[in-house]
């Protein structure tokens, strides 16, 4: 990867690349964008390379440079999703694309070792994930390690990249991805609500999901606005269910089911859930694809067919 | 029904100007006589109606939202119909899974002639409704906020 | 290539000769035959004229069995093939009807195999494999190739077109035989009423013999021991109603092929057939 | 702060019989920003109206709400009052409180009147957000392009010139006239069909205010309703026709024959051709792909023998590009491609097997065989000839499932042309119905019948050969008798199908088809001339199959259309169609992707941004296209694209007013 | 010919028991008579195909089922084929065949030796679990009443060897004879209702 930027900006082929550095910890991994050839060594890659690097490209949208950004699979969905927005323009950007076996949970992956133990590293393979700590080397189950978006992954390997940094991961049969999904909608209606209520109730309205979210790119969001006023800013459950139900058909058929929404709540509302049922239901209901899986395909919402289910006569 | 029955139902309906509105108006000639409860925003197509519309009218103390256009081929505006319908499939699902009732938000397809089919709709949207009871679900408290803000000046 | 083999009643006894071919010329292209144990008949005609149910059940069995094997199955005789072959899809596209079959079978058929027609069992290593192992090109023979009714409909199990098919006459030119264009290829021959009421079945004969002859054919191939029968041992009581009859061999295609690939008279069976056959020998020499 | 007026009528006892009027009224007058409330017994009459004008003026009110019947009776009405009181006519908006109020629930006076009350709030509440609208004006080019020169083509052409607008008119073959031009009479009178058409496309060519493109196809359209901007591709005829005389000796020695496709493949023509002697214009074009020279190199006779020196191998082709106000589509239709579905006929194997197109050329005098109806295989004169109608038409199986319309009275004249011209012969017409809903048109198959064809209810299963004839195997369902005839020749009525390439056309040029790929007309019943696109107008067989006094009756009024269009410099647009808030909108286009009428275009905005000149995609709408459909507001997540006189602020004050 | 009668009871009782058995949509039919027009066996039926979809409409239960036709189709399924309605006619025989079956309606004339051949071919599979051609010829020769029809035919194949005295028996008999009785349990349980 280092020897990849530094090239890219050796040759000027780009200004800036955009990928991830070393942060304070061993599991925190900070954005790292890097102009110099010299500045490349920053630039790590480990299974704590969980977040998205995607939206950032936004900001260099009218730089006069071409700018790389490295990309996992996940991402490269949501960067396809602002290409088609035309957020980001294809010939201004180098994606360097990471095959992936999957990103770690950090705060599931910390309460496997004892309080106040050190992460020193980790490692994924096929079969299980590898941390390492100051009392010696863990092995865990995959799936026990991993965040939940990494359990079923529809592209370990980028669906568009300029360079590939490893051998592509074939995606694991279609496994029942949405399967919490299904569980909550066979609950009774009361359940469903009580569970929803209980969550949106907490909801602090930071914004935090919409602020790292590659499919919200307004300039000025609707929640933002006063006139129109679309949803009040009182903090109360009517408003906050508001909020979250306008922001979920917002993104319905963009949604590229990154779970960085989910990652970046700070009162753990399970917002993937949320998503991730409109992102079945789309897939379900007019025969598409998760977003961002091709380039080709617009968000369902924007289309239509004559053919498609009718429940309304 | 445990329900004071002095309680109606309050029904907010968003009709396509040339279909169902028409097929509302046609049911009044006809002097078909329908439950009052429904009350009609009139938009120029069922691919006019945001869901936060909808969403909106459940903060305000509707109990049920009803949404009628023209029929699929029929729109009007060609297609607007076709993607109100994609809308309403996912929306829809999207109210259930988060603990509304279904029957809350009904989508019909009513054409400038079907004055019968419009008040039939109303009719056993409003049976349905009083059956369900009050919707308390995303109401806001206390009900009869004004939302409306005056602009001039 | 392994298939499971499925024979049928008739090729046991009135269409030994058909059996005898298909092995044969089978084994020379490759083909790998397991007979399935204890097939039982799949019905014919009067299983799904009496009931639904029955003609799905004998039907469901047989493919069962051959799902037990782990094969896909071929069977030989045209109207075999079509009741297995419509049966695997009828139970396919009602999943329902599906399980009220298994259950009253009580061998569970779960679709998993495949029912392949003789013509599609010679295709699928191609015309050119055909064509290598022609020692005896048919030179002379003007073969009307006869699909019957079975091979080509319905819909959902047609190895070609309904009208106009031509796998076999791909087949027949592989072997080095010229086909004739004819006008009742697809047409039914009767078969299901020549016992009963042979009286409506002879004309039917006729017609078919009437158009594979006005074409200049000097010989019918064929893909189904019912139409053989019927066009063949029925041909004496069918010629009076021609005008300008001659006696109009009817061979399997199987035979034909063997015949090609230097097969003997006697392997084939060809002394077997009513209408003599010894004018298609003399041709292809 | 606004000054509402609310005018509360009584229909008589439409309203007031149900619905307690006085007390609409008093419960109105609290309503936020009301300052007037009052009720009359027919508002929309004129002393009605006069209240309003009156109250206006003296109530210095700034928006009017009248609570009476539907707006769609009587907005009109009042948006004039409001003028004629000097305010703004889309300052109006109507609460229905009498069909949906008064009409509805006359049981239930006292809900009514609660209801009513309710329906007056909301309109209150979406008056106090009317915005004064203006209707804008777009100019019109007054020129118009039609598609297509066939009959329908032809006839919008010259009435549209006639009424001194110019015409482009563009055709794809070298010659104008269509599948008019190929036949030889034209039911049910029998007047000869060059004799009419011929005339036409001389005074086409000859008409000053018609530029004709032949050998051309139109390329791209851009623009909206009287400002299009087209793309003619001129396809290289590689023959100058500045030069050409059309003296006819090239292809007189051109030695390539290929089938000729105005002859429907029963003639041949030459690799330089002109499609038939009457063509216009009459000059030939190099078929490229069957020409010696191009095919292999060699040859040049044309040129050779060229007296002017017209022939042009090099000559590539041509874009031109034209500004019209107006489009006709007048593409006609194709016959359907039955030898590729019906195995049963022979899949096209049997030369004696035609389609009635084929016949048209058969039996007309200028056609391959003089105007003898011979059959294909060996030129011998049928004894027996065998209609088969529906073929492809009525057939959801392996065609369409419409009714094609034309062929029953033209298999009535075919029936009738063969027993004129061939006495003794015998003709057999298998049918489903008979339709022959027109003038004369009954008159017509009943004499058809009265010379002696032999109609035979039912379908033909199956067409084989025996011996030179072939075997028609059918159905006479009235003798409930499976019946075969032999004949020497059988005529298929094929299904008409829109012509090749029509859908393409549809998208180039953004209207809508149908199922069938036929144009779909803007309404029905009310505007079946119209495609649902402003400025774009349907003429003859490519909006559904017709015969030619429809499709000339078509073509004439959707030329009458063009010229309303052309009557004046500007036209007036609905003023409620949709429009970008710049700032919010972060150009992701999703509008224009659910816009049904193109209306959206990306456009460049420069701004400044930390204190850097930068410049931005957002979406701009066209208001000539726009009908205001609102679709985009929907697809537009910041609410950047809004719906006049049904914005988003409207909808939802108007939710809040009900919900109280 | 009699005068029909139309007003059956229940004329829509036949057509949606045949639309629910079948499968087929007999409502679309048409009347095109493109089945009657390419059926095999039309000369010799008492009704012709298309007749036969229109009375199912009609509702003419006693008509139908008295028909010759339903027996001697062959199942040929070129009506099917040909069907510009996509109906398929040949299944509809074949549900009426059924009805007339379980509805124990007397086959006459030629649907007779049809019947009983159907009948014969069942039992030797019931029996033997595959045909045993030779002794349901015989069979069939005996209750038909022709004693030596083919017998120049059973003569022939006798001598190349084609008839086989006894039958080949698999190992599944006691299967088949299950799946018959399993059946008959089914579908007299719906008879009754």
């Amino acid at each position: 990867m280092r020897e990849t930027a530094r090239q890219l900006l050796r040759e000027r082929e780009v200004g800036l690349v955009i990928g991830y550095a070393a942060g304070s910890e061993a599991y925190w991994v900070t954005p790292a964008f890097i102009k110099e050839e010299a500045q490349a060594d920053r630039l790590v890659w480990n299974p704590f390379c969980v977040n998205s690097l995607a939206k950032y490209l936004i900001n260099y949208h009218h730089e006069p440079y071409k700018v790389a950004v490295v990309v996992k699979g996940c991402d490269s969905r949501a960067l396809v999703r602002l290409l088609q927005d035309n957020q980001v323009q294809r010939e201004k950007v180098v994606v360097i694309g990471i095959p992936c076996l999957g990103v770690v949970d950090a705060k599931a992956a910390a309460l496997k070792i004892a309080p106040g133990t050190r992460i020193l590293g980790a490692s994924v393979t096929d079969g299980e994930f590898l941390l390492q700590t100051e009392s010696g080397t863990l092995s865990l189950p995959r799936g026990e390690a991993l965040c939940a978006k990494c359990r079923y992954c529809e592209n370990p390997t980028p669906v568009l990249a300029d360079t590939l940094l490893a051998e592509e991961v074939a995606a694991e049969p279609a496994a029942n991805i949405y399967a919490e999904v299904r569980e909550v909608e066979s609950w009774p209606r009361e359940k469903r609500s009580a569970f929803w209520d209980g969550h949106f109730q907490r909801c602090l309205r930071c914004y935090a999901c919409r602020n790292i979210c590659p499919a919200c790119t307004c300039r000025e969001c609707v929640f933002d606005q006063t006139d129109p006023c679309w949803v009040a800013k009182a903090h109360n459950l009517s408003e906050n269910t508001a909020f979250h139900l306008i922001r979920a058909m917002h993104v319905a058929g963009r949604c590229v089911d990154c779970g960085e929404c989910e990652r970046a709540c700070p009162v753990n509302i399970p917002l993937r859930l949320l998503n991730q049922k409109v992102i079945k239901d789309i897939k379900e209901l007019f025969g598409v694809s998760t977003p961002g899986s091709r380039l080709d395909e617009m968000p369902a919402l924007g289309m239509f067919a004559t053919e498609d289910p009718d429940e309304f006569n | 029904m445990s329900l004071d029955s002095q309680w109606e139902p309050k029904i907010v309906g968003f009709c396509c100007n040339w279909c169902s509105y028409a097929g509302a108006d046609l049911a009044g000639l006809n002097r078909l006589s329908y439950s009052p409860t429904v009350r009609i925003v009139r938009v120029p197509c069922s691919g006019r109606v945001n869901p936060a519309f909808i969403i909106r009218a459940f903060q305000r103390g509707a109990d049920a939202v009803l949404v009628s256009g023209c029929h699929p081929g029929d729109c009007h505006y060609v297609s607007g119909n076709y993607h109100a319908r994609r809308r309403f499939l996912v929306f829809k699902r999207l109210l259930e899974y988060v603990g509304f009732e279904g029957e809350r938000l009904q989508v019909r397809w009513i054409s400038g002639s079907e004055g019968a089919k419009f008040a039939q709709t109303v009719d056993e949207l409003d049976r349905k409704i009083k059956a369900l009871g009050p919707n308390k679900k995303m109401r806001q408290e206390p009900p009869g906020f004004s939302g409306v803000k005056d602009h001039e000046g | 290539m392994r298939l499971a083999y499925y024979p049928g009643c008739s090729l046991e006894t009135s269409a030994r000769e058909y059996n005898h071919s298909v092995q044969l010329v089978g084994r020379l292209m490759g083909v790998e035959f397991h007979e399935i144990p204890d097939w039982s008949c799949c019905g014919a005609s009067a299983g799904h004229t009496t009931s639904r149910l029955l003609a799905l059940a004998l039907a469901a069995r047989n493919l069962a069995l051959a799902e037990e094997m782990g094969l896909d199955v071929v069977a030989p005789c045209a109207a075999c093939y079509q009741r297995l072959a419509l049966a695997r899809h009828e139970l396919a596209a009602n999943p329902s009807l599906w399980e009220r079959v298994n259950g009253i079978t009580g061998r569970p058929f779960n679709g998993t195999i495949r029912v392949k027609s003789i013509v599609e069992m010679l295709l699928s290593a191609g015309t050119e494999k055909i064509k290598s192992l022609v020692v005896r090109p048919l030179r002379g023979l003007k073969v009307a190739a006869y699909y019957g009714c079975l091979l080509v409909r319905p819909r959902a199990i047609q190895i070609d077109d309904a009208e106009n098919p031509q796998v076999m006459e791909k087949i027949l030119r592989a072997a080095g035989a010229e086909v004739v264009d004819w006008t009742h290829k697809t047409e039914c021959c009767g078969a299901s009423l020549a016992v009963s009421n042979e009286e409506v079945a002879i004309p039917i004969i006729s017609r078919i013999l009437k158009a594979a002859l006005a074409a200049g054919a000097n010989c019918i191939a064929c893909a189904c021991p019912l139409c053989h029968f019927n066009l063949d041992i029925r041909q004496a009581k069918a010629k009076r109603f021609l005008a300008n009859y001659r006696p109009l061999p009817v061979l399997y295609l199987t035979q034909l092929l063997g015949l090609a690939m230097g097969q003997g008279e006697r392997e084939l069976g060809l002394e077997a057939h009513f209408v003599e056959t010894r004018s298609i020998l003399k041709m292809v020499g | 702060m606004k000054r509402i007026g609310v005018f509360v009528c009584w229909c008589g006892t439409n309203i007031g019989g149900v619905v307690d009027v006085p007390q609409v009224a008093k419960a109105a007058s609290s309503f936020p920003g009301v300052v007037l409330a009052t009720d009359y017994k027919y508002m929309c009459s004129e002393p009605g109206q006069e209240l309003i004008v009156q109250a206006i003026r003296e109530h210095r009110l700034t928006r009017v709400v009248v609570a009476a019947c539907t707006p769609r009776l009587h907005e009109n009405t009042f948006r004039k009052t409001l003028e004629r009181a000097g305010l703004n006519p889309y300052l109006l908006e109507i609460a229905n409180i009498r069909e949906q109020c008064a009409w509805a629930h006359q049981k239930q006076p006292g809900r009514a009147t609660e209801k009513a009350i309710s329906l007056v709030r909301r309109a209150v509440a979406k008056a106090s957000r009317l915005e004064p609208l203006f209707a804008s004006t777009i100019p019109v080019t007054r020129k118009a392009l039609v598609i297509g020169g066939g009959i329908a083509g032809m006839q919008a052409a010259l009435d549209i010139a006639d009424a001194g607008h110019q015409v482009i008119l563009v055709e794809r073959e070298p010659t104008i006239g269509g599948k008019m031009a190929m036949l030889d009479k034209t039911f049910p009178t029998l007047d000869c069909s060059a004799c009419i058409c011929t005339p036409k496309m001389v005074a086409v060519a000859q008409h000053p205010s018609i530029t004709l493109y032949t050998y051309a196809e139109v390329e791209k359209v851009e623009g909206y309703v009287g400002n299009f901007e087209v793309t003619i591709r001129q396809k290289a005829r590689s023959v100058d026709h500045t030069k050409c005389t059309g003296c006819g000796t090239c292809w007189e020695k051109c030695p390539t024959r290929v089938p000729s496709e105005f002859e429907q493949g029963l003639g041949t023509r030459k690799a330089i051709y002109v499609s038939f002697p009457q063509a216009v214009p009459n000059k030939p074009v190099i078929d490229r792909r069957h020409c010696r020279y191009f095919a292999a190199g060699k040859c040049r006779v044309c040129e050779k023998v060229c007296p002017t020196g017209a022939i042009d191998y090099q000559q590539g082709d041509q874009l031109i590009k034209e500004k019209v106000g107006a489009i006709v589509m007048a593409t006609g239709y194709d016959l359907f491609e039955w030898e590729k579905v019906y195995g049963e006929y022979g899949y096209g194997r049997y030369p004696n097997v035609i389609t009635s197109l084929q016949f048209e050329r058969l039996i007309n005098a200028s056609g391959p065989t003089g105007g003898k109806i011979l059959r294909p295989s060996d030129g011998k004169e049928p004894q027996s000839v065998v209609f088969v109608k529906c073929v492809g038409s009525r057939d959801p199986a392996k065609g369409k499932e419409y009714c094609s319309r034309i062929c029953c009275m033209y298999t009535a004249k075919h029936a009738h042309q063969v027993l004129e011209k061939l006495p003794g012969a015998r003709v057999y017409v298998f049918y489903m119905d008979v339709r022959t809903a027109g003038k004369a048109y009954e008159e017509f198959y009943l004499r058809t019948l009265q010379d002696g064809a032999h109609y035979i209810r039912g379908r033909v299963s199956k067409i084989y050969p025996e011996g030179d004839r072939l075997i028609v195997r059918g159905v006479d369902t009235l003798l409930g008798r499976q019946v075969e005839v032999g004949a020497d020749l059988v005529v298929l009525a094929t299904a008409v199908v829109p012509s090749r390439g029509a859908a393409e056309l549809a998208r180039l040029v953004g209207i809508s088809c149908d199922q069938n790929d036929f144009y779909t007309e803007a309404h029905p019943k009310l505007r079946p001339v119209e495609a649902n696109t402003a400025g774009i107008f349907l003429a003859g067989a490519c909006q559904g199959p017709k015969d030619i006094p429809d499709t000339v009756a078509q073509a004439s009024a959707a030329a009458a259309k063009v010229c309303a269009l052309f009557s004046r410099e500007e036209m007036a647009a609905e003023p409620t169609v949709a429009q970008v808030n710049q700032f919010l909108c972060y150009g992701c286009l999703e509008c224009q992707k659910v816009c049904p009428y193109r209306a959206i275009e990306p456009v460049t905005v420069s701004e400044n941004a930390a204190g850097k000149k930068i410049e931005r995609t957002v979406a701009s709408v066209n208001s000539g296209l726009c009908q205001g459909c609102g679709a985009c507001t929907v697809a537009c997540k910041p609410g950047a694209i809004n719906l006049k006189g049904f914005s988003n602020e409207q909808v939802l004050a108007e939710v809040d007013a009900l919900c109280l | 010919m009699a005068t029909l009668k139309l007003d059956v009871e229940n004329p829509r009782e036949l057509l949606e028991y045949v639309q629910r058995e079948s499968g087929q949509p007999v409502e679309k039919c048409y009347q095109c008579g493109k089945c009657t027009a390419g059926c095999t066996v039309a000369f010799a039926f008492d009704l012709m195909p298309h007749q036969i979809m229109h009375m199912i409409r009609l509702g003419l239960r006693e008509e139908i089922l008295r028909a010759q036709s339903i027996w001697l189709c062959t199942t040929c399924v070129i009506c099917t084929a040909r069907c510009p309605q996509n109906i398929d006619v040949a299944a509809v025989m074949e549900t009426l065949r059924i009805l007339a079956r379980r509805q124990k309606a007397l086959p006459t004339g030629k649907a007779r030796p049809v019947a009983l051949f159907n009948r014969l071919f069942l039992d030797s599979i019931r029996k033997h679990g595959r045909l045993f051609e030779l002794a349901t010829m015989v069979l069939f020769n005996l209750k038909s009443g022709h004693l030596f029809r083919e017998a120049e035919t059973g003569w022939f194949m006798w001598r190349k060897g084609k008839l086989k005295l006894t039958p080949t028996r698999p190992r599944g008999t006691e299967e088949i004879e299950r799946i018959f009785a399993r059946l008959q349990e089914v579908e007299g349980e719906e008879d009754r209702r």
